[in-house]
């Protein structure tokens, strides 16, 4: 075999940088690369240093372009980078496209059977015989593309020195032990480093070296972390339709609870799944399992969301607890299924004709969507209504470092219930509807109470406030007006916002879900610039006082949002139509998750204008 | 007035008892009809009103739970969406009865989807439609049972082949399929305690003339269409359990069904020869019965043995909603196990 | 027969109260009453005095009360009048109710069969011998309920002074010119009539006198003048689906089409109407024929609305031409599905997932809604997109006074489609999303154009100016941002506001659609009480320059509306973020239509805080 | 390279001019092999490009369209609602050809209500749906085609039973029903070609493979189980039109089914005696090769004289969508007349 002759750059000489870089890997989609990047991933990980991965996807299953973008951050970055200084280059058709993205002084791995001329001189570039490599594992035939990518992990190890072991680790765990498929990728990954080792003259410009910043912390991604809260937070019913990328939030309580929700004496399950045949009926089943007391649950995204509008409406009005998952992705329409994007706020907080509004909880971290699948549980049936849980793609499906699951602090709360012995106790005649306690929230029953007493109807027409049908002007604007006062009582309850604030800061950021992580990166650059902003996520809507505060105390406050209309800026317009502050939207949406450098550009203009 | 005077059947409850408010329906509408014999059959198979639940869609049909069974849950949805809300609802507590009422507008027409996918999840639900041919409670439009060439005040004629119902129940796999006639309440009564005790879906196309929107005498959803083409596959008798599952053909005289609880229905032969369990002959039947220009009545097909959605779960003997707070939360343990291999 | 001695109270010797009043009808639902109330509604308007009337019904078919409400006015008001001056309780279940929401001094027609107490010595009582009199017409006995009500017509008649040929007409009218029915009804009327002059010694304080108010006018209702413009707009195709109170807009399709677009020379249709299976079908069906160059049009309302959403998605982002009429009703969910409501507003500008919103025209006459029939198929084609004209059911259903539809001032405007020939000329290659006119909006191909170059790849997904598919950020954001290029141009393109200024006004009013009727007589009475106000109507979102001109150029704008949430005071106060004066949400819903003393009482309520 | 060694059908194409973009469909799926023969058979039908719409839903099958046929309009729309766009789409110009491709997800599980009235009005509409057993675009869960018992990664067993597609066509009247497979191309493609020319909507359920989720040699859907248990009803060929319509049995070898437009099936004998033309049968049929496990596949069920959906509409020759602007504004005359009865 020749020795490759690595035609190093200009960039080859230049300091090194460490544990402070951004990789990315240009594959094909189902080329099995995902192995391969999670298992850089985890082993960089595992050495304590700070890392992300983000999977950029097409809508497809095999053969598209695909890149997984890894952050390595001992500052805790973990927002998209937009410069790249490491390129894997394993996908031919976007071969030039990567190399040009590449930053200068960076370095440029890439398949040696890709036949592509490379007219960048500032970028250091090392061919990987991935073919050779992978013959000589001598796999079986059909894993032989699959296994081609530990080439690239390994001469990465051996670059960037990372550790074998903690490779190792990480292919044990994703093979879940199986000693087969563990040794055959690791042998590639040992032959590519033997073979680093003897033919590589490059050195790299960047470096992997052991930190303990990983210590206390988990590697998760957000639909996992749904799905464990929602079993913990002891939900009896899902009901879902497969959607991207939603899907994995189901998927997730299909593989955990058959585990964690077996009645430990009868062996049976405390719970139900069902897939139904599209969202018109998941949403249908979960409110009907809601009406009869059952926490139920759903999960889907924007053109779901679109289907579940009507029976929205009736959940609102019927006062059925449910809780809906929307994972967001790049719409109008089926826009780009695979792409992360925050355009479905507007129709999430009103979805439903009629005056529907809707509580919503916006999880800006992993271990926080563990926390709202339990939470929103309660909400659901404390107040009586559809709590929706608004996350997306990036945050759903990426691979993010987190803070681990904390256990739920309170009891499940399964709201104003009465069983047989609380009518038992009743005088006078219960009714639905009545607001007994002043709280505009009713008491309820459910099916399957057998005392005579129990019984209701429920229904999307007008009622009175014992669920008789009723078309009287007065029942109707009642009833409707206490549904008004319910909402609004539910601010104080919500998730509170997280406020950074930071000395000498004037303007303020608002910000939500999945932009955290750049917000907070754009946040440290101005900073730097001179520019100090306070900054508040959203978590919750309608928002509370604290919000409201926040914006009042600032002369400017920027809302940044991944989407085209600047949807939470106007919701956010609506709560203070006296506002003497300038609040201004930055908002843009490309498929792509929000870079710390576009905030920043984007926040600077507005600071100099 | 002496209490005693008052009939009850054998848990105490009077007729009364079983009755919902007082119908807003149509004088002589035939969902009235549906509404008496659920009342009837329910107080004469003594079921505690507490352990039904009324479910229904949108529509003239689907009003009808309101008129019947006050003591019983209810819910009228959505149009069209009745299925899914069921399915949700007895998942709550899988000991309790589900009526289901419908329309063929909200069955056949918007409901099409639903239909199908509770049919062949088997749902353990006694559905009924109530069949008219039309949408009564928007006045009077074509529903998809409709038949081609029929003529509607300000709709015109119905350019389209209609839904048989009971077809589509079939090819869709639901293990109780009849058809019955509001104008034939002894039967309706008989195969809705049947239904009710069919352990699976039960659709019932029951044949219900809209008096205000389409009951010409030609029309084949009308009273007088139907008295004078109705023929009943046989005489249903129900009997109350007395032994296991089996179905098997007696010679000559009757038919004997046994369903899952050892209810036992038994189909007395009229004029047809005919056998309720096979797919195919059902088929033949009704398009038999179709170029005869009859309305066949009567259950047309059944399948006692299979499984039922909930057969195919795991559930506990406890209702889901009746399960304790201590069995729904996993232990702090496994919490932390979980966060061990979060990685 | 005995004699009815009429207990007038004191209201009797009153002096006369001349063609301004109103009429309550109280009947049972499905009794047939309807063609005596529109019986007596145009007897009135053929004698010359502005009427209006309004059926306020159960969403039931028979059995259940309705009320219909006849305004005679000769200032021209047509709104709801919270005051009725006549009563005619012909339902015993209504009775008391009806009773007491006599004015004082008011006329209580009442049916002598029902046995209820009379508790008011303030009114004037008047039973009506309505069995014996329906029976001596011995009509077929399945008719005696309906004609029965011809005995109030009778009486009122006689009360009233209505001229016995105008009511004649009247019938021959609405029985075109049948004249066994005609002669049945009106038999009854003329016993009536008979019976009254001998048998009555009340006198009215209510007179009709003939006057010439309505020459140059007709009446029609909403849904019919907006099928009849969508008749004259070239509509090629319909498809619905079934829903109160959208229903007769297509009914009246169905009713004229067949008449008027026939091709005079092959006899042959020249549209096609589709009753679909449901909302999903019906606009998918109409999207399908607007992209293969069919000027299509559904209608519906909130539930249907809502099951459109995930379709009208798809329509903003494909480009679609579409129209979209909503005809809205109370929700949320089925709510009362016969009550009039303005509480679609946002769903509608915002119907679906992602950054959508659309064009939406707001009718605010009868003949708006002809108007707005063929211009909303106009502006589709021109602005390819969904055009929503958003209608509600008091003015759809109700009968108003209004005038003469006008035939359209301009040609039928296709818009941008290029045909065999249009492409023979283009030499380079035609792409359909490419803005070769600076103004956003490209140009389109057809289905059934033959022309090798005219296919494209229509889609949901993200594509490229050439419409092949892309996930490129950069395309994606391109054509999303010209999306919204497109949207923002159509402004000045859209109905213009309607202003009638006032001397001395500094406050501002504004409303729209079917509450245009309220609001002016409210200015009315606010002027009479010193409180001026220039009112502005809108009738198109977004809105335009002229609208923003108006709310800056008053210190206060009061937004009235129909719904709970105030839903086009927020679209308005999003418009003005720097908004300097103060917009003020006036809002309410409990099913009937909004009453001028309703308006004037909040409105005055403002005007002293 | 000399121009005239490329072969040209008889309008003076080439089997280029039918292609579509470069598929992005996995390396062996099931899809591709429909994109081939949907290419082929429009070449030697010699069917303009530009005279046909191709429709979609969304999945990987229904991505299908943007692989064949540049030339034609395409719109890939919503997912299981492709028979409403393409209602509303072909009304434009009748004339035109219908493609539309599915999946079993997208008919059969979210599609089932818009499948079933598409089929009940006779659209005229070449409907293949593309079923694999799976959901392929979302990776991998069950459709309502899955088979009971069928166990996927992640997904668990399938607990419910199957909807059959070809069932259900038949059940909801569709005029020609078949069944193909993805490994037989010859049949798929003269079906094909017999369903563009059906004047009526043509529904060919093609068991077309997921080799990446759903191809275990055991598995309903999988090139392993088709080929060892495909069973074709008949050798079908296509005669282009000789004479009028009807159907006939010609005893013994063979039996011709005349189109609407006189082109002939031919429908070569093989192991089974069939006939596609009764309803009855055809159930019968599919539940014994059910029983004996076998999938058949061909014509199952053709009735070519049952109206098309245009049928029952009275339109003009010239396409709607090319009338002239004057033929669709009535005249002001016709405005004054109803100004005039608006009272
Ligand atoms: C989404 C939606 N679309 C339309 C309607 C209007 N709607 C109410 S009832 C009905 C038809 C009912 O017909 P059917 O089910 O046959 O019942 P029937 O009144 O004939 O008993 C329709 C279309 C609705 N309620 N919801
Ligand atoms: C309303 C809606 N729900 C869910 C999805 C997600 N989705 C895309 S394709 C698909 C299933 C496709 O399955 P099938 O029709 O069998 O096609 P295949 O990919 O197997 O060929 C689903 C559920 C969607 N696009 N739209
Ligand atoms: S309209 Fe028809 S279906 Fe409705 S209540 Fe009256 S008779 Fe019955
Ligand atoms: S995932 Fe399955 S259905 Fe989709 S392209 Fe691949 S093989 Fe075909
Ligand atoms: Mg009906
Ligand atoms: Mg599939």
């Amino acid at each position: 075999m020749a020795k490759p002759k690595p035609e190093s750059g200009e960039g080859s000489k230049t300091k090194k940088v460490v544990n402070e870089f951004s990789i990315n890997i240009a594959t094909v989609n189902g080329s099995g690369s995902q192995t391969a990047n999670l298992t850089l991933l985890r082993a960089i990980y595992k050495m304590g240093i700070p890392v992300s991965g983000k999977n950029i996807f097409p809508s497809n299953i095999q053969g598209l372009p695909t890149w997984y973008k890894i952050r390595v951050s001992k500052s805790g970055y973990a927002a998209r980078a937009k410069k790249t200084d490491i390129t894997v280059a394993m996908n031919p058709k976007t071969f030039r496209d990567d190399l040009e993205d590449l930053a200068p002084g960076g370095l440029f791995l890439y398949a040696d059977h890709i036949k592509e001329s490379i007219d960048r001189e500032d970028v250091l570039l090392c061919p990987l015989p991935v073919k050779n490599l992978a013959r000589e594992a001598k796999p079986p035939r059909e894993l032989r593309d699959y296994i081609a990518n530990m080439v690239y992990v390994g001469v990465l190890a051996y670059l960037l020195d990372i550790q074998m072991d903690t490779l190792k680790n990480a292919l044990d765990f994703h093979f879940k032990g199986k000693q087969g498929p563990v040794e055959l990728n690791f042998s590639v990954i040992q032959n590519a480093v033997k073979w680093a080792e003897a033919e590589l003259e490059l050195e790299s410009p960047f470096k992997i070296q052991p930190l303990d910043l990983t210590d206390g912390f988990i590697l998760a991604n957000g639909n996992t972390a749904g799905g464990l809260g929602t079993i913990y937070g002891g939900m009896h019913f899902v009901s879902w339709y497969p959607i991207t990328p939603a899907t994995s939030l189901p998927e997730a309580i299909l593989e955990y609870a058959p585990g964690l929700r077996k009645d430990p004496e009868t062996k049976k399950s405390t719970y139900a799944v069902i897939q139904a045949e599209d969202e018109l009926a998941s949403i249908g089943m979960v409110i009907g399992a809601g009406w009869a007391g059952l926490r139920a649950m759903t999960a889907t995204s924007g053109p779901g969301l679109s289907l579940m509008s009507e029976y929205a409406s009736l959940a609102y009005f019927t006062e059925i607890p449910i809780v809906v998952w929307v994972i967001q992705r790049v719409g109008p329409s089926t826009g780009l299924p695979t792409r992360t994007a925050q355009g479905d706020v507007n129709m999430t907080y009103y979805l439903g004709h009629g005056d529907t509004k809707h509580v919503v909880l916006i999880p800006g971290t992993v271990n926080e969507c563990f926390e709202f699948g339990w939470k929103a549980l309660d909400l659901a049936e404390k107040l009586q209504m559809p709590i929706f849980v608004l996350s997306d793609l990036d945050l759903g499906q990426n691979q993010w470092m987190t803070t681990p699951f904390e256990y739920p602090k309170t009891p499940i709360d399964r709201g104003k219930i009465l069983w047989e012995e609380d009518l038992e106790k009743i005088k006078d005649d219960w009714g639905r509807y009545l607001d007994l306690d002043g709280d505009a929230i009713p008491y309820r029953t459910v099916p399957g109470n057998r005392h005579p007493k129990s019984a209701y109807f429920a229904r999307g027409t007008g009622h009175d406030d014992y669920a008789n049908y009723s078309e009287k002007p007065e029942d109707w604007e009642e009833n409707l007006n206490r549904l008004k006062r319910k909402f609004e009582s539910s601010r104080p309850l919500l998730p509170e916002p997280e406020i950074s604030a930071q000395a000498g800061a004037t303007n303020g950021i608002i910000a939500f879900g999945s932009t955290d992580a750049a917000v907070r990166e754009a946040s440290d650059h101005l900073a730097a610039e001179g520019v100090k902003l306070d900054y508040l996520r959203l978590r919750a809507l309608p928002v509370n006082s604290q919000v409201l505060k926040f914006i009042r105390d600032h002369p400017r406050v920027y809302v940044i949002e991944n989407n085209r209309d600047g949807q939470m800026h106007s919701i956010l317009s609506l709560e203070l139509p006296d506002f003497p502050s300038e609040l201004v939207s930055l908002s843009h949406i490309d498929g792509l998750p929000l870079s710390a450098e576009w905030i920043k550009e984007v926040v600077l203009a507005e600071e100099k204008s | 007035m002496a209490k005693k005077t008052v009939k009850q059947n054998e848990i105490g409850l009077t007729k009364e008892d079983y009755k919902g408010e007082p119908t807003t329906l149509c004088l002589g509408c035939g969902h009235n009809a549906i509404v008496g014999q659920i009342i009837a059959a329910c107080y004469e198979l003594n079921i505690p009103p507490e352990s039904v639940v009324k479910i229904s869609g949108i529509g003239c049909s689907s009003k009808a739970p309101t008129y019947f069974m006050d003591r019983s849950f209810g819910f009228n949805g959505l149009h069209g969406r009745m299925p899914s809300l069921a399915t949700g609802a007895l998942f709550g507590d899988t000991s309790l009865i589900g009526i289901g009422v419908s329309g063929d507008g909200d069955t056949a027409s918007i409901g099409m989807g639903q239909f199908k996918h509770v049919t062949r999840r088997n749902l353990p639900l006694l559905y009924i439609v109530a069949n008219n041919g039309v949408y009564g409670l928007t006045k009077g439009q074509f529903s998809a049972t409709a038949e081609q060439g029929l003529a509607l005040k300000k709709q015109g004629q119905n350019r389209y082949v209609p839904v048989d119902i009971v077809w589509e129940a079939i090819a869709g796999r639901a293990s109780f399929v009849a058809r019955s006639f509001s104008g034939d309440p002894q039967q309706l009564k008989a195969l809705i305690k049947a239904g009710i005790h069919h352990r699976g879906i039960a659709v019932i196309d029951v044949i219900s003339p809209c008096v205000t929107f389409n009951n010409q005498d030609d029309s084949f959803h009308s009273y007088a269409w139907g008295k004078s083409h109705e023929v009943a596959l046989h005489e249903l008798s129900f009997v109350p359990p007395v032994r296991a599952i089996k179905v098997h053909y007696e010679k000559g005289e009757s038919l004997e069904v046994s369903l899952y609880d050892g209810t036992h229905i038994i189909l007395k032969k009229l004029e047809h020869d005919y056998e309720p369990t096979d797919r195919v002959k059902a088929f033949q039947m009704l398009e038999e019965a179709n170029d005869r220009n009859e309305l066949v009545t009567g259950l047309i097909y059944i399948n006692p043995k299979q499984k039922s959605l909930f057969d195919l779960y795991d559930l506990p003997e406890t209702p889901l909603n009746r399960l304790s707070n201590e069995k729904l939360r996993p232990s702090p343990e496994s919490l932390a196990e979980i966060n061990q291999v979060m990685f």
